[in-house]
């Protein structure tokens, strides 16, 4: 619909129907004139806008957003403005990763009795939406394919080879089946020997194909959900581990049903990065590890790889190699590293490094490719909607079936919106992508400001109640974001 | 006695002014007069406290600046610190005072020479030095005689030396009195 | 879909910068509208008839009426559609008086803006559904939280009409802070004469049950069905065989007890009964003075007791009542006055406040109705009363004018005139502030018949300082603002009107009620204007100064409305619960138990069904807030009338170009 | 504690026995004074009345000298020159005032992060004693205690006011003296007046003002029993002590006869101090006959402790 050309924004707001609502409307009694952007969506309560409802809006083309309801303490229902605080200032801060200026987006709080201070937040937050000027459109933004190239240096030795364990862990397997579990999550050699697949062993022959290396790449902890009120195990990794662990502590998989094992872990390969040192379509034939050399044998020559030029770039930030909770650990755990001073993973780092526009453009870029496969939600462990994800009904329509940028980006921002506090950074999403898009950046996003303001990282703690699903009367670490 | 015309006499640019200046917000005081009550110059005040601020209200700039009690105020704070209404009152006296100054309607020559006799005083030797301070003021304006009363006793006590005590960076003291006179001429 | 625009002129008001005709014209060609006009008042009775007669003309099945804020009229209009045989929530309101007419210029820009609002509701209203509300059954009680005079009114004109009364207080004896009055403005009848027949009343009432000495503990359940768990305090005393002889009074050695009773200008004994027409007129033993309790010694009480009814070793008791509905009676405390130093602070003798003072003045205070001075007995002969003290003072952080202050510094400047016809009375002042029947000429009275000697100016400063003849002084520093000077009065005893805030507790206990409260203690009613009983919270009402400041005659008046607004919830057979609530779409649900986790209100439940966990709205505790449906990622949880898809076709109708 | 020493123009004048005592008892208390070097006059209460910019130019040049001692803290002995100093320090918090007072000063002020001037904080050493040093070290350091004569403190307007700019005490009842005193061993009188203003400099160029403020303070002094009066601040002792007799002549009274000391001197008496760290011949009302009252006090005491500890001894 179109703005008065010239002269107004598009400046969306939701307000609560008890408090900022009331407070537009003795704004309005008062006759205290405001400028005439402002459209208002009248909400129950702030803690009622679901932040898609803000990205949606930035999204699809506003200049502006505000989210204003009662002041903390004073909220209509106790509560819901308390999880709106939370949910909006992570917002803000996730902004600038899509390119999204986060001024553009306010949130506040007035009161029914406070007409004076909601013409002050509409004139103030006007005010800046114009000095912004328009929102740069989705349309009009070049779009780049540039992408992160770099190979960061890994914080710990990485290694390969026959894990010296793994019979002692074949036998723990063995006895837990004989124990009565139905069956065990693990892996398998795949198709060549640089692919492994996932198995479910039931039997001590199919233990015997277990397999642990550089090559168990998946996380395991993504198939546990739909065993839920079965006995079963799973064999992880430590990035792995935290995938069962959120799980556990969301309640969507109980402790009594799944048997956790574990080994030290010394990093798992990209496949796309062997692949690369090989030449096109040749057959694998066999594949050799030595500390931390990879030898490939393909075409009937060898070809060899240290692990610094495969790794993953997960594994090389690693500091959990051990699973973080597990019924049997086999083995000597590895060392744990340190925690780096800088936890970004390249594609994080290369936005980090990019401009607003050109991180518009880089998204338009990169989602221009996307073919919507939705490989990386089949691929998070944390995606257990399945076949309810709102992406795929009418009722809620979050995206259409438009083949267009907005909607696809949109797709992953629900996706990196739900899993806001609860990623915990196995970045299978990105591997799992097809068309190797660096998707993970924008839950890396999430996951960093969820650090700065709550001091929060996902999948180390059953008993931790994930920041978006609390709150505190006084937030020390939130400013207030005061427009009046 | 004058009948002032409200609606024509209203000056509140000025009201204006001496809110940005002494960053107080005039609106709010209610004219309780607590800064009245506790002020202890009211009783030699020829417009009491509560009555300028009131003439700020209305932008009443003569009655608000020419009068004597902005000289004669103690600078103590007591009404700042009593008002209900959070008015740094002290701060908008200050003001008023400067602003009267500006306009050239000071109200009380003798204080005005006081304190001109006593940064006289410190443009030249960087200190103040009372018996130097008095001297000055007293030849400037042919009062203080009042202050003889005491002077025998304190110089009984040698509390007022006859020499200044001068600073080496005087000139640089100096120099703020010369670019503060440059500033506002 | 058939919708109906209807754009209001609101006479002037909006016409006057909003182009409705062109507005109704634009309507007309959004999706599924098939009817749309302009209407000078929507709200008038022909406005509205006109909606009924265009719903059955037109066959619409729903409509949005463009004109003030549905703060104002959605209950008006949904009640339109409702007489048309509409659902009541096929209705949507576009705001277009106060949020575009009444605060835009441009009237170019200002109808564009309405017809985009109307464009909002009608996208809405595409996606609205019938709602209906669910039935349920009442526990016709009722619980009155506080026994002043507010709440005894509530409790007795409710028990009148045959509801069960529940009344918990926290003192030993209902009567609140009227009974510690000595007169009542205006017409200076006693005060305990007035209130002690409705405290006996409240004893007697069969349908009354009285907790004093009593505190809310916690309360759950919903309108209609709450369980309150009360805290009955131990009183070391059996209440079932005390008779309020008073012996024990009279013997409990322990005489140095703070007398609360009488805002403590005098003490009492450990054991105690606050005045003579305490209701329920029965000891209580302070554990904090008690010998017997604190050190094993004593037992003097047990022994003189003639029913034996001294239990040592009570403990504090826990009972549960359900009830339907709960009205807050809770009064007022005096604001901590001590913080202004200037008046000494708490610590000058002669310096008291007016509740003190009243005590003073009560025939069966302390003083038996004899004023002297507490720091030597002298009887005084200049009084100076000093106004707003703790009201009206940003400083402190008490922004508000508490109300009744005024008129008892007339009454008690009055009675001190009575009392000691020689004395002198002062009173400071800012405003007299007498807006009520017979208030201001009572004021009035005070100035022409008795003399008392108003100043207008805040006093500075209390300075005591000892006089000639050795007795203290205290020289208040006030100023007259009218004389422009400022003044003294060299006083004997200074009473200072203190003003109010909510009771102590105030906040813990709208915690529990779930209720808003405000930076001074004071419970949010509904709506300042229209609702002024009614809380937040379904089945909660408020009475008296819990509210805001008022005086016993408007107290009186809201406990009566309170009761009133029990009766009429009580008159029908089963409740409605407000059906714009959570629902859950059981196929989406995984059962993560997160909106559980959010939900403000307990609403949420896991239940079984086929062997599947699944969350479960408990329909009438849930308030539709919406948390739930921001937080559940599946969307599997949906607040009615405000659900995702609707909320989303306003953003697209907004942004997408 | 390392303190950069503002004595102000007063300790070299009219309170050369403030300047002596503060000095003295600092040393005993182990807080390292390192006197500003070439320090000027702040401008006191003619500087601020005039311009806040001269004002704080005045003061931002004794604060950047200050930087060079190397201490962390100003302090002066004088509420008033304290109080500039604070004041000066708070205003050019703002970057606008900042920059208009630099441009008065031969060099600008250092900035901090928010574009104010960045420049050492200033107490009064009446404060760095209170909050510093301790009541108990004090009291533990007292070997003559006062034998709880009656005072009355007295503050001024300056020591807790502006609230905002002070940052210290109560200002409607400030107690740091109090509690000076009291550890010392007096007996402190309520006194309502402490904070009421004694006229300041008024008294140049008309003494009726501090005349009759003064005169009301002594009077009440006097009313409530009080044989000295405690003060801490140079003008507020000239009012009191060296025009008192001009006061009772203004207010219409006879003379008080009240001595007035600063409280230094009361702590230099109490810990024994030498005779100049207390400078007594410098007060105008006579100390002496109250000073004698002390020792005749601490005689009977002390003599009948003796006889106590005689019986107690005799007894076992």
């Amino acid at each position: 619909m179109s703005v008065l050309a010239g002269k107004e924004l598009r400046i969306v707001g939701f307000l609560c129907n008890w408090c900022s609502y009331g407070g537009a409307d003795t704004a309005g009694t008062a006759r205290a004139v405001q400028p005439t952007d402002l459209r208002i969506i009248r909400v129950p309560c702030s803690g009622r806008v679901n932040p898609l409802f803000v990205l949606k809006a930035l999204i699809n083309g506003a200049d502006g957003v505000l989210v204003s309801g009662c002041h903390p303490r004073d909220c209509h229902y106790s509560a819901g403005n308390y999880y709106a605080r939370r949910r909006l200032e992570l917002l803000k801060e996730f902004l600038p990763v899509i390119g999204i200026n986060p001024d553009r987006f306010e949130y506040t709080w007035v009161s029914a009795s406070e007409g004076q201070r909601w013409k002050d937040v509409v004139t103030n937050f006007t005010n800046r939406i114009h000095a912004l000027g328009p929102a740069p459109r989705w349309e009009d933004v070049p779009a780049r394919y540039d992408r992160p190239e770099e190979l960061i240096e890994s914080i710990r030795p990485l290694g390969c080879g026959e894990h010296p364990a793994l019979p002692e862990l074949r036998q723990a397997v063995k006895d837990a089946l004989a124990e009565g579990l139905e069956g065990v999550l693990g892996w398998k050699k795949g198709f060549d020997a640089v692919h492994a697949e996932p198995v479910f062993m039931t039997t001590p022959e199919e233990v015997d194909s277990l397999i642990w290396g550089p090559f168990n790449v998946h996380n395991l902890a993504v198939y546990l959900p739909q065993y839920k009120g079965r006995k079963i195990g799973v064999v992880v990794k430590g990035c792995d581990s935290k995938g069962v662990v959120e799980l556990l502590a969301e309640n969507l998989i109980s402790r009594e049903d799944v048997k956790i094992f574990g080994m030290g872990c010394n990093g798992t390969v990209s496949l796309p990065r062997i692949l690369a040192k090989l030449p096109e379509g040749v057959k694998i034939e066999s594949c050799t590890g030595r500390g931390n050399k990879i030898t490939v044998t393909a075409g009937g020559q060898d070809y060899e790889m240290t692990m610094a030029e495969v790794a993953q770039d997960k594994c090389r930030l690693c500091t959990k190699p051990n699973a973080v909770l597990s019924d049997v650990f086999v083995g000597t755990p590895t060392t744990e590293p340190a925690a780096p001073a800088d936890g970004r993973l390249p594609g994080l780092r290369f936005l980090d490094s990019l401009s607003l526009e050109e991180r518009m453009g880089y998204w338009k870029g990169q989602m221009e490719r996307c073919i919507a496969c939705h490989a990386c939600r089949g691929a998070c462990p944390m995606c257990v909607c399945r076949d309810y994800c709102v992406s795929d009904t009418r009722d809620p329509a979050w995206v259409t079936q438009e083949d267009t940028v907005q909607q696809k980006l949109f797709f992953q921002l629900i996706h990196a919106q739900h899993l806001a506090g609860r990623c915990t950074g196995c970045t299978e999403c990105e591997r799992a992508c097809p068309m190797d898009i660096p998707v993970f950046a924008l839950k890396q996003q999430f996951g960093r400001m969820i650090q700065k303001i709550f001091s929060y990282g996902a999948g180390l703690d059953v008993n931790a109640t994930p920041p978006l699903l609390t709150y505190q009367v006084e937030e020390p670490t939130i400013k207030e974001h005061d427009l009046a | 006695m004058n009948i002032t015309r409200l609606d024509k006499a209203r000056d509140l640019k000025f009201k204006r002014q001496v809110e940005e200046e002494s960053g107080q917000n005039l609106s709010t005081c209610y004219q309780c007069g607590k800064c009245t009550a506790g002020c202890p110059g009211a009783q030699v005040y020829d417009r009491q406290v509560s009555q300028i601020m009131h003439a700020v209200q209305l932008g009443l700039k003569e009655e608000a600046l020419k009068n004597r009690s902005l000289w004669l105020c103690l600078s103590c704070s007591t009404c700042s610190a009593r008002c209900p209404n959070n008015i740094d009152v002290a701060a908008v006296m200050e003001t008023l005072r400067m602003m009267a100054r500006r306009e050239g309607w000071v109200q009380d020559r003798p204080i005005e020479s006081f304190w001109k006799a006593f940064l006289d005083t410190v443009h030249a030797t960087g200190r103040s030095y009372e018996l130097g301070v008095m001297a000055d003021y007293m030849g400037r304006t042919l009062r203080g005689w009042g202050n003889l009363e005491i002077a025998p006793m304190a110089l009984r006590k040698n509390k007022m030396p006859f020499i200044p005590s001068v600073i080496h960076g005087r000139k640089e003291v100096a120099r703020i009195f010369k670019r503060y006179a440059e500033k506002r001429s | 879909m058939k919708i109906g625009v209807f754009v209001c002129h609101c006479g002037s008001n909006i016409e006057a910068t909003v182009d409705t005709a062109t507005v109704a014209k634009i309507a007309l060609t959004y999706p599924d509208v098939v009817f749309s006009e302009d209407t000078m008042y929507t709200c008038s009775e022909p406005g509205q008839e006109n909606i009924v007669q265009a719903i059955k003309k037109h066959g619409l099945d729903g409509v949005v009426v463009a004109s003030c804020s549905p703060r104002m009229h959605e209950p008006t209009f949904r009640r339109t559609v409702e007489r048309a045989g509409l659902n009541r929530y096929m209705f949507e309101m576009a705001n277009i008086r106060e949020h575009v007419s009444w605060i835009g210029r441009d009237r170019e820009a200002n109808t564009n803006k309405a017809a985009e609002l109307v464009r909002l509701a009608v996208e809405k209203l595409r996606r609205n559904a019938p709602l209906y509300a669910k039935q349920f059954d009442v526990t016709k009680r009722v619980l009155v939280i506080g026994g002043g005079v507010a709440g005894i009114q509530a409790a007795l004109d409710a028990a009148e009409s045959g509801i069960g009364v529940v009344m918990v207080e926290r003192e030993s004896t209902i009567g609140g802070k009227m009974a510690k009055l000595d007169k009542t403005f205006p017409t200076i009848d006693c005060s305990s004469c007035v209130l002690a027949p409705k405290m006996v009343d409240v004893a007697q009432n069969p349908n009354i049950t009285l907790y004093a000495h009593s505190e809310v503990e916690s309360i759950s359940g919903f309108v209609g069905n709450f369980t309150v768990k009360i805290r009955k305090r131990a009183t070391y005393v059996d209440w079932d065989k005390c008779t309020g002889c008073g012996t024990c009074t009279e013997k409990c050695p322990t005489k140095n007890v703070p007398d609360a009773f009488n805002e403590d200008i005098s003490t009492c004994r450990a054991i105690n009964i606050p005045f003579p027409q305490a209701i329920p007129k029965k000891a209580t033993i302070n554990p904090d003075y008690c010998r017997k309790i604190k050190e094993g010694k004593c037992g003097v009480c047990a022994k003189v007791c003639p029913t034996g009814a001294i239990v040592y070793d009570m403990v504090d008791e826990i009972v549960e009542e359900k009830v339907g509905a709960i009205i807050a009676a809770t009064g007022y405390d005096l604001v901590d006055w001590t913080v202004y130093k200037e008046y000494g602070g708490g610590t000058y003798p002669d310096v008291i406040t007016s509740l003190q003072y009243e005590r003073m003045m009560s025939a069966s205070g302390p003083t038996a109705g004899h004023i002297h001075r507490p720091s030597d007995g002298m009887e005084p002969k200049n009084i100076v009363f000093i106004q707003c003290v703790g009201s009206r003072d940003c400083s402190i952080g008490r922004p508000y004018c508490s109300g009744f202050c005024c008129m008892y510094t007339a009454k008690q400047a009055i009675m001190t005139k009575d009392h000691l016809p020689d004395a002198e009375a002062f009173v400071f002042y800012m405003d007299i502030r007498a807006p009520g029947k017979m208030y201001d000429e009572f004021t009035r009275r005070a100035q022409e018949e008795y003399g008392v000697q108003y100043i207008r100016g805040r006093v500075s400063a209390i300075q005591p300082t000892v006089r000639p003849d050795g007795r203290v002084g205290y020289i208040v520093r006030g100023a007259d603002t009218l004389l422009g000077e400022s003044v003294e009065v060299d006083a004997d005893m200074v009473v200072l009107a203190v003003g109010v805030e909510g009771s102590k507790g105030a906040g813990n206990l709208a915690e529990k009620l779930r209720i808003s409260y405000d930076h001074y203690g004071f419970f949010m009613e509904s709506h300042v204007k229209l609702r002024p009983v009614e809380t937040n919270t379904a089945g909660v009402y408020l009475a008296g100064v819990c509210q805001g400041p008022k005086d016993i005659p408007a107290s009186v008046a809201q406990g009566s409305a309170a009761a009133a607004k029990v009766m009429a919830l009580f008159s029908k057979p089963k409740l409605e619960n407000d059906p714009q609530v959570s629902v859950v779409d059981i196929k989406r649900c995984v059962a993560c138990g997160k909106c559980i986790q959010v939900c403000p209100y307990q609403a949420i439940e896991e239940v079984e069904i086929r062997g599947q966990k699944k969350a479960h709205v408990i329909e009438t505790v849930c308030q539709g807030c919406g948390v739930c449906t921001a937080t559940c990622p599946q969307g599997a949880i949906q607040v009615a009338h405000f659900t995702d898809n609707q909320l989303l076709a306003e953003v697209n109708a907004l942004c997408l170009s | 504690m390392k303190y950069a020493y503002y004595p102000g123009c007063s300790g070299h004048g009219t309170s050369v026995e403030y300047e002596a005592s503060t000095r003295a008892v600092c040393r005993a208390l182990n807080m390292d004074l390192v006197e500003i070097e070439d320090w000027n006059c702040c401008g006191s209460t003619p500087a601020h009345s005039v311009s806040h910019e001269l004002s704080a130019a005045l003061s931002a040049r004794n604060l950047m000298q200050a930087s060079k001692t190397g201490a962390d803290c100003v302090i002066s002995p004088c509420p008033s020159c304290s109080s500039n100093l604070k004041m000066a320090r708070y205003r050019m918090q703002k970057p606008a005032f900042k920059a208009r007072v630099d441009e008065l000063l031969d060099a600008p002020t250092p900035a901090n992060a928010e574009g104010g001037a960045d420049l050492m904080e200033t107490c009064s050493v009446l404060q760095a004693i209170v909050e510093n040093v301790g009541l108990e070290n004090i009291a533990s350091r007292v070997s003559y205690p006062l034998e709880g004569i009656k005072v009355v403190t007295y503050y001024g307007c300056l020591l807790s006011r502006p609230v905002q700019v002070a940052k210290f005490d109560d200002p409607e009842n400030p107690v740091s003296l109090d509690n000076i005193m009291k550890a010392l061993g007096a007996e402190v009188l309520p006194f309502a007046l402490k904070t009421e203003c004694c006229g300041a400099a008024m008294g140049i160029p008309d003494v009726n003002i501090p005349g009759s403020l003064s005169g009301r303070i002594l009077d009440t002094a006097k009313a409530v029993g009080a044989e000295a009066v405690i003060t801490a601040c140079p003008l507020c002792h000239m009012n009191l002590d060296l025009r008192q007799r001009q006061a009772a002549r203004i207010s219409g009274k006879p003379f008080f006869g009240l001595p007035v000391f600063y409280y230094t001197q009361m702590i230099a008496l109490a810990f024994g101090l030498p005779k100049d760290a207390m400078r007594l011949d410098k007060l105008a009302v006579n100390p002496y006959p109250l000073l004698d009252k002390i020792a005749e006090r601490r005689k009977v005491r002390v003599s009948a402790e003796l006889e106590a500890m005689k019986a107690a001894g005799a007894a076992s």
